[in-house]
């Protein structure tokens, strides 16, 4: 059999220990499994509301994420679960979250990877509005900058999040003053329907980085190494006062948008292909196999363990109890307990009574 | 006739506009071979062309933007915003550019800005929002804002033949819920004027959009278990607003409930009123109350959203209320 | 002590803040060394150095959005908008990102956007915007309004030291043309406590910002001609109002003129009218009545703006018919 | 004496009749006259509002324009008179703007050079919002594009409104569209206090146009002729379906960002080495006078042409009336004369009288 590789980093092509190469490899499995188990709860109808799968693109997320410590910054967007996961979401936060349960990080007040954690595992909880994470990344690293703290920032943007002014403004704000931020256009060909070539006139779109003044660099984003490796070449820029780098990842959305779209604008034979020749997944086995020693068997056994752990965070979000009506008035304001509830709520009886007249009600020419 | 959905009279309505007046076009994302993500728009690329019926970047201001200019020059443009929530990267350039045109430079800007709102669907903050007190105060726009498949068509008719900038807001919860006998021929409903849903002598409900058919919902449990009389006036459009139509009511039952999905801190709730207070303030034999969300995001959860928005039970409450006051 | 400006008030309370709490920062466009388009930050950079007063790009999402982040690091900071009109294309940033970031994520936000608001200076329509109401229905904001130079800088205190985001607006007619004596020490004026600021038995004037002072003119003419004692109350918050203050003048007078300068359609005036009639309808003994601008985009020439906006006999007018009725 | 050139465009390098070389210099010196009379008649307290100069910047307005067709639409801004007045717009209608009157072209609805004429000369009423008309522009011209007609836009926007969402999304669509559009950035060194520096880290502003995937094209834009020549070659290629180009022209705001503006934050010397060593009309008249055979005094006769034009416009402009305040009311909707008054103006005893009450009133128990 193969010996095993020494854990020194500097053993191998990638600059990664063994545990390394594993734990890629575990995270991308996590991101696929837990995904296709929230397909079999979505078809059970225990999913509240759409499901946004990462299929084909786990390299992505889980490459670039990698590149991160624990007390860096990362934005994720839908596509991004594996992202979170490195960065240490729990499966039981994400199916709870999914689920709408009253224990999920949210409390139900929002859907899906909507969460985040900027105490702790430093990940923040994104909007829909597309492009409004860049800015807000900008602020994140920015405060970085200002208390001198070693720290950066990575915000993921999907190919057609650039065309957003939002996403152009934060940008160019953070190139300005050279934050620490990396900003990671995740480019999977589709934005919804809409094909790139339809988004922008760009032969490529990490040709915007010119624009503002930053570098950038284009990469295979269905090779998990070369992601993890230019990210973080980026992030070292960053953390040595480089300040901004674009980063264009080239992939492909396999599955719709979201669960519900039946994909009727993609060309014949487009998806199979990528399924058949070009699976991060599938591509990354063959390397830890053929460059990196890797038994098969080792694999099964991360696969199998990834499986348990699925099983055993789905079990405890089945259990989870649902949201309580009246806790939805909590929290808007820091200052306050709960907003007041509505007048009408309670008794009809006790509300008319309770409404407030003058002394001389009745009698009073009002 | 045979009936069809919400969704399916906006499609026709934008078909037969389409077909009439060269000028009209459309502009979203995902709105062409696709046809949009409620369908709204599906079928109309192939029919009219690529010119037409035109895919987008995701650019909200770029896009209600350059249906501005085009406006400027002849054309009818009719944007769609995936979900209307999304308008509010739009709010520069409707409120700034668009509804000062006229006024500021002389320029005709007679677009439709349309797209999916409101809540009941378990869309969470962001694919639920009710735009329009958001516009309310912005002189130069109108706000049209239909419940029924019958006005969906013939006001997003009026609504793009009309020579101001109009917002139309779609309930996503009614596009497939709600079926409608589309009359004969081209038919207009008229934006400005609001409809007598149900006649009624004790007390009216004041509404709009999805409401209305809680406000229906909770006039009949009150005639069968109350005996009361409810009137309902559906507003139809809430920029103008039917002054006539909101006095009248008020003149006949002395007692109203204002009621909407949005939120009650600055919702049209306040706006109308005022103006009850300010027309016909003696014919008041109760205070005018409202019935709308609690102030807050509104949450995802089923159990969430369904305490945060109004329910049919509400509007009972707050009718007893009003008709023992 | 000696009396200061409005704007210098606001620039005490920034340099005070500043000094107090290393995690206060400014960010704005040509707030350094130039010192704002208002030298509102004028001096400061040279104080706290580059890193604290940051000059921006033009982009008002891209401020507003940096903000947010480093709120949600522990920062405090203060952004500025050249005009307030220009918060309008941070609209989508602040109410579905800043505003919700806590209840849907447990986001601290604390961040303070202020900048130069309000008409009757011929500013036309985009340098004179009242942009309160656009805001007033997004749970989760806060909005602060002062009208005189104490309450400017007690209230700027407050605001930067509170969690919640709050929109500052400060009304570039009183910049220069009020003045106030600061007292002593690190004075606080708390968000959501209106002011009375003038005590009588007739009739109550409810506004803020710069109508104040209209209104202070119309009471003491009002006194004069026909001996009315009219109450005024300053709301200085807006989101959260202070409806304690707003019932207890209702109780007081039992008749009330909601006054402002935003437009009347959709404008702030509705609200209070509608609480007004929720909360105290029965001691009404007139309809409550609003004075505000016309429904119009603020035009620029002398004659047309001094039409639109509220004047001082307006006030007296309406005074006079509330007092009659 | 020099014999005069033909009328023959071929005959000169820039490839301009003798009228079209003098035009040019007409416009840039009507441009200046009428500013510094708008400075007299600020100082005078007959301009309402801000005054805003281009002092040395009157080749890029005028160059440009000069390159359009009275068909094609023009989209300036406050620094950009001069391209109005190419387009058509008088002297008088600028007085009569600045100076609020009733017959101004917005009836004292908007201030300065803030009107447009889309019916006849084909300009557009910019707002102050930076950035807006950039996609307003892209959908004129996509206008024209579908409805196959042979015009052209141009649209200006600073080096500082680059930062905007809005040029973002504008430039963004016009270019996936393939609109006849010409994008000028004028790059004048600052806006308002700020820097180009500030505003981007890019090296330069026309580095965008990769990102956007237009030509970009960076000029000398106090060269008026090099102003020209580039715009006339843009205008060539969006009017044969080339679709956008970008264009930076390089100069230079000699005067504050308005009249109060004292530009304390300026380098000592550095406008006085502008206007030393390049002002653009100087620099035209030098070519004029060297390369075209132009003789001082014809250009002498221009100027005092050009003052005699101001002086009677100027005449003109004072008579005009004030505005009407009950005008303010018109023109908000097409269907609308105007908006009521509102219910407290006239006299109290008849409003009070006119306020209606239910025939009971007074004995009715409200
Ligand atoms: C400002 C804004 N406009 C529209 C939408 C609706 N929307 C949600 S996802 C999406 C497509 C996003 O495409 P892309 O950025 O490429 O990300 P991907 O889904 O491919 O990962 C759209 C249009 C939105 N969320 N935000
Ligand atoms: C969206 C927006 N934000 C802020 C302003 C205020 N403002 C007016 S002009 C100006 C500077 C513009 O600089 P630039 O774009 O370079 O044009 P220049 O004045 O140099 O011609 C600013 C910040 C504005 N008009 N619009
Ligand atoms: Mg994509
Ligand atoms: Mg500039």
């Amino acid at each position: 059999m193969v010996t095993p590789l020494p854990s020194d980093p500097a053993a191998n092509a990638a600059g990664l220990s063994r545990e390394q190469l594993e734990a890629l490899y575990r995270w991308m499995r996590l991101t696929r499994t837990l995904e296709e188990r929230l397909v079999a709860l979505y078809r059970q109808t225990k999913v509240v509301g759409g499901l946004f799968r990462s299929l084909g693109q786990e390299a992505c997320a889980v490459g670039s994420a990698f590149a991160l410590e624990r007390r860096d910054v990362l934005s994720p967007l839908i596509r991004n679960l594996g992202s979170m996961l490195v960065k240490g979401a729990e499966p039981v936060e994400i199916l709870r979250q999914y689920m709408a349960k009253g224990d999920s990080p949210t409390r139900g007040r929002e859907l899906n990877i909507h969460f985040g954690d900027v105490v702790d595992r430093n990940f923040v909880g994104q909007i829909s509005h597309l492009g409004d994470m860049v800015p807000v990344m900008a602020g994140v690293t920015l405060t970085f900058r200002m208390r001198g703290e070693d720290r950066v920032g990575l915000v993921y943007v999907g190919d057609g999040a650039t065309s957003t002014g939002a996403f152009h403004e934060g940008i160019n704000f953070a190139a300005v003053q050279r934050c620490p931020l990396v900003v990671v256009v995740e480019n999977n060909g589709y934005a919804y329907s809409t094909p790139t070539s339809k988004q922008t006139a760009a032969a490529q779109l990490v040709d915007k980085a010119a624009g503002y003044g930053v570098p950038g660099v284009r990469a295979d984003g269905n090779d998990v190494l070369e992601v993890h490796r230019v990210t973080r070449d980026a992030v070292a820029r960053a953390r040595s006062g480089g300040g901004v780098t674009l980063l264009e990842l080239m992939t492909y959305r396999r599955k719709g948008h979201a669960e519900h779209d039946n994909q009727s604008y993609v060309p014949p034979g487009e998806i199979e292909r990528w399924a058949e020749t070009n699976d991060p997944i599938d591509r990354y086995i063959r390397r830890l196999t053929t460059e990196f020693g890797f038994e098969p068997s080792a694999l099964a056994a991360i696969d199998a363990e990834v499986g348990a752990t699925v099983d055993a965070a789905t079990d405890i979000a089945e259990q989870s109890p649902a949201c309580d009506g009246p806790d939805a008035l909590r929290g808007v304001y820091a200052s306050q307990a709960a907003m007041p509830v509505q007048w009408y709520r309670g008794e009809a009886g006790t509300a008319v009574a309770s409404h407030e007249r003058p002394a001389g009600w009745g009698t009073h020419d009002g | 006739m045979a009936e069809i959905t919400f969704v399916e009279a906006i499609r026709e309505a934008l078909a037969e506009e389409m077909e009439r007046d060269p000028a009209v076009f459309c502009l979203g994302e995902d709105i062409g071979a696709f046809g949009g993500a409620f369908k709204a728009t599906e079928g109309l690329q192939a029919r009219f062309g690529e010119q037409r019926v035109i895919d987008a970047p995701i650019s909200e201001a770029g896009i209600v933007g350059a249906a501005a200019g085009a406006a400027h020059y002849g054309m009818r443009p009719v944007c769609e915003m995936q979900f209307i929530d999304f308008i509010s990267c739009a709010y520069d350039m409707l409120t700034n550019y668009v509804a000062t045109a006229r006024y500021r430079a002389m320029l005709p800007c007679p677009i439709v800005v349309r797209g999916p709102s409101g809540g009941y669907v378990r869309g969470g903050p962001f694919h639920s929002q009710n735009p329009e007190a958001a516009f309310l105060h912005t002189p130069g726009l109108k706000i049209a804002y239909p419940s029924t498949a019958e006005d969906a068509k013939g006001m997003l008719k009026a609504a793009i033949r009309d020579d101001d900038p109009v917002l139309f807001f779609e309930h996503k919860y009614l596009y497939r819920r709600i079926k409608g006998t589309m009359p004969a021929g081209d038919v207009i409903v008229p934006l400005g004027k609001a409809r007598t849903v149900r006649e009624g002598k004790h007390l009216s409900i004041v509404t709009y959009a999805a409401t209305v058919w809680k406000a229906l919902e909770a006039a009949e449990q009150l005639e069968r278990e109350d005996g009361l009389s409810v009137e309902i006036i559906d507003l139809r459009t809430l920029l103008p607003l039917d002054d006539a139509a909101i006095v009248a009511t008020v003149k006949k039952t002395n007692r109203v409930l204002v009621v909407h999905e949005d939120t009650m801190t600055g919702g049209i709730a306040g706006e109308i009123t005022a103006r009850i207070n300010e027309l016909c303030f003696e014919w008041l034999d109760a205070p005018v109350r409202r019935v709308t969300a609690h102030d807050v995001p509104l949450p995802y959860a089923p159990p969430l959203e369904d305490f945060v928005l109004p329910q049919t039970s509400d509007l009972v409450r707050a009718c007893r209320w009003l008709a023992a006051y």
